[in-house]
């Protein structure tokens, strides 16, 4: 059973369906799966709830799929770098979810892990405790967040084996490895696929289980955000 | 006369001790980084999964796998390390960051922080914000003291949505600086030619003034 | 003539699937490796942190450094991976594992198990039995159908402190296999030149016998 | 501020008390802080709370804190192996704590990020239920377990660097990194220690933060509780 797909329209087919909820990897447009987000608009499926800690920009990442309305809600930390997204949520057309950013981590680290809920600080006091179970440990006020879990899990990594083990490189690892955890189906864009045996498995990242269906990165733009250089001499 | 951002910054910095790890937020504490005392080692975290975080890099240097919470372009140091964004946040969580400096919108005299939203008006989330301010170990804000429009910012209560409650234990702002504890704010330094009467006039909050000040 | 415990890996092995990920508990569970059928890849996880567990090591292979759970010495294949505890229950507990094989003491008809303790007579824990249990999708139990003192294993109810409760999915035993559902318990198989007669005999459970055995 | 440490008794002065909490990595005897643990005896600090997965054998690993009577109480997953530590507990001269394996490693990963409580499904309906919140989320019941921290973790790695950025071999990684965080001190010991730089920033397996003090492993028996192999031909 190979778990290596020819592309990514092919490696979304069957899986995906309109109302779906899918988990989206990266960090600002680093380490974002550019080719299964291409797909992604291609297939149509709407009224997609997509976690996913930012919403791309205007004409990159995510941001196609808002430019298309393909997403009925945002569950993010952060989306401060889209218009279309501001547009879209003050006019109503959008629904969106804040979480805190380590919060929304944990949330699909605990997902993945079969955690259904936890308690951590983060929060407390503001509006996003507002309805959550409270509880005190040892004298402090915590609130109970619960664990996330996606239909499809959509997820860059560096290099891939044919057995789905993963490594992602530098800051582009981010949130991949817990969403390659907490898709009912993992899917992955890997910018090289190798033969089993080529990974230290002392050094995988993200182990073959999580994993059910690989296809090769083509064409990565690997858009830069805030290109800052230090000035020379 | 006030003190500049890069005088703030400056300031910030002494706040550094050997052996820290740092979290800097995303602005004006960028720029403490920039004054980091000799003989003092900080190791510098960044939210989105990375450990010592080195300074920008050259032109030929730029990798776009390579970005700080900022979504700026960085470089690596001999001792960095990188790992999953819920392994950055349960260091954060879990009280293993000595210090974070970040910015404000409003501070209330018991250190509540307001720093993510403006109802109706901004929709950009919290990021990392409220993580940080609840599991780092100390809090220190860098702001204006006073809003463009003059408003006071240090407060009795924060009247933006809260990032997180009791938990900002130094201000440092153009004025001078103020410590929260339990028992209160205290205006502990005052930048030069400001006076406390004038800090008063400026802050809303309640604060007492520290001996060396009067 | 009553199963083996060779006959009983052997059937338990018919349960594997072609891309299966599966975890075996120590003693009759791990011969279940020996039998796995042709074109059938299985991954074998070990709950002290590895997925794609290898045969035992040549004497020139052994390494301290790489056991099962078992804590006897194993070797990698070229598709292996290492991880901590934490992130080897989360593969269990968050329900990434499609089978376990394991043995137990007792199993009652609703398919609770009983496999880590005799009040005042064993101090030894549960090990990663729990959690195997609770959160592997599919748990099969291979069994001595009775104790050596001849008393009934498949019971109405467990007497011995619980593994897990509605956990068992299948009941592989010397005289048979029992399928267990929300249904109840049903005899889907029996060994060679066993009656049901005997079965009845030899098991305290309510269970209702599968049409080809009649 | 070298995190470096001459010996194991050096690297642990100061910070031990009787009536402490002491965390220990490794699975039976694999990856455990041989040199670690032999300090910890010759220091005679009594009354520990000993987190551990396993109790060592009679004369090795925690064996030796049990021979010493060092040990006050136990929070392990199996203890199977150490026929001192049956005759103890079964002479009440020993408190025991079991948590299942899982369970133990979550609460573990939990204190040391900032969690005070999970639900897991493991243990519900079994003696490990008893008096712990239960809670259902979508139909299915779940009990609360708290994190678990320590006053000191005593951890194994293979290399470590001198900013204590760690990597573990094999299956003797298990419950060490876990343990690495939980710690209020952490103190290491390394098959080798190298210089910043030399590992790769993209595999290390704990980062330095969690590190306070490093020492080198000396005389390591590494010994093998089953030595099992295949026969030949």
């Amino acid at each position: 059973m190979s778990k290596i797909y020819p592309n990514a329209a092919a490696a979304l087919e069957g899986i995906l369906f309109d109302g779906m909820t899918i988990m989206a990897g990266g960090f600002g447009l680093c380490g974002i799966p550019e080719n299964l987000i291409l797909a992604l608009r291609g297939s149509g499926t709407k009224d997609i709830t997509a976690i996913s800690n930012n919403a791309g920009v205007d004409d990159f990442g995510l941001g196609y799929l808002l430019t298309t309305r393909q997403i009925k809600k945002m569950i993010s930390s952060y989306v401060g770098e889209n218009k279309e997204f501001e547009r879209q949520y003050l006019a109503e057309e959008l629904e969106l979810e804040f979480n805190p950013q380590g919060t929304l981590a944990e949330r699909i680290r605990a997902g993945g892990a079969g955690i259904p809920g936890f308690f951590t600080k983060t929060g407390v006091g503001t509006i996003i405790a507002d309805g959550k179970e409270h509880k005190d440990f040892d004298g402090e006020t915590y609130i109970l967040e619960t664990g996330l879990i996606a239909d499809v899990s959509i997820v860059k990594a560096y290099k891939a084996d044919t057995e789905g083990n993963l490594i992602y490189r530098k800051t582009a690892r981010n949130f991949n490895p817990m969403m390659a955890t907490a898709g009912k189906v993992t899917v992955i864009e890997a910018e090289e696929i190798v033969e089993v045996g080529t990974l230290d498995p002392d050094q995988i990242h993200t182990p073959g289980i999580y994993v059910q269906r690989i296809i090769q990165s083509v064409n990565l733009e690997k858009r830069i955000e805030q290109r800052t250089v230090r000035s020379e001499g | 006369m006030a003190w500049t951002r890069e005088n703030m910054a400056r300031r910030a910095a002494k706040e550094l001790q050997d052996g820290y790890y740092v979290n800097l937020g995303i602005g004006i504490p960028t720029l403490v980084a920039n004054f980091i005392p000799d003989g003092v080692s900080v190791t510098l975290q960044s939210e989105n999964g990375m450990l010592a975080m080195g300074p920008f890099p050259a032109e030929d240097e730029v990798d776009a796998d390579l970005i700080n919470a900022g979504k700026q372009t960085i470089t690596e140091l001999d001792k960095s390390s990188y790992f999953s964004s819920a392994d950055s946040f349960a260091m954060i969580r879990g009280g293993h960051i000595d210090l974070s400096i970040l910015g404000a919108m409003q501070v209330s005299e018991t250190g509540d922080l307001a720093n993510w939203m403006i109802p109706g008006k901004m929709v950009k989330g919290m990021g990392g914000a409220m993580d940080l301010v609840a599991g780092v170990k100390k809090v220190v804000v860098i702001m204006d003291h006073n809003a463009r429009d003059g408003s006071a910012k240090f407060l009795k209560n924060c009247t933006l949505p809260l990032t997180g409650v009791h938990v900002v234990d130094l201000i440092i702002s153009d004025v001078g600086v103020f410590k929260i504890t339990k028992e209160g704010a205290t205006l502990i330094e005052l930048a030069p030619d400001v006076t406390v009467e004038e800090v008063r006039e400026r802050t809303e909050a309640s604060f007492s003034v520290a001996d060396n000040l009067l």
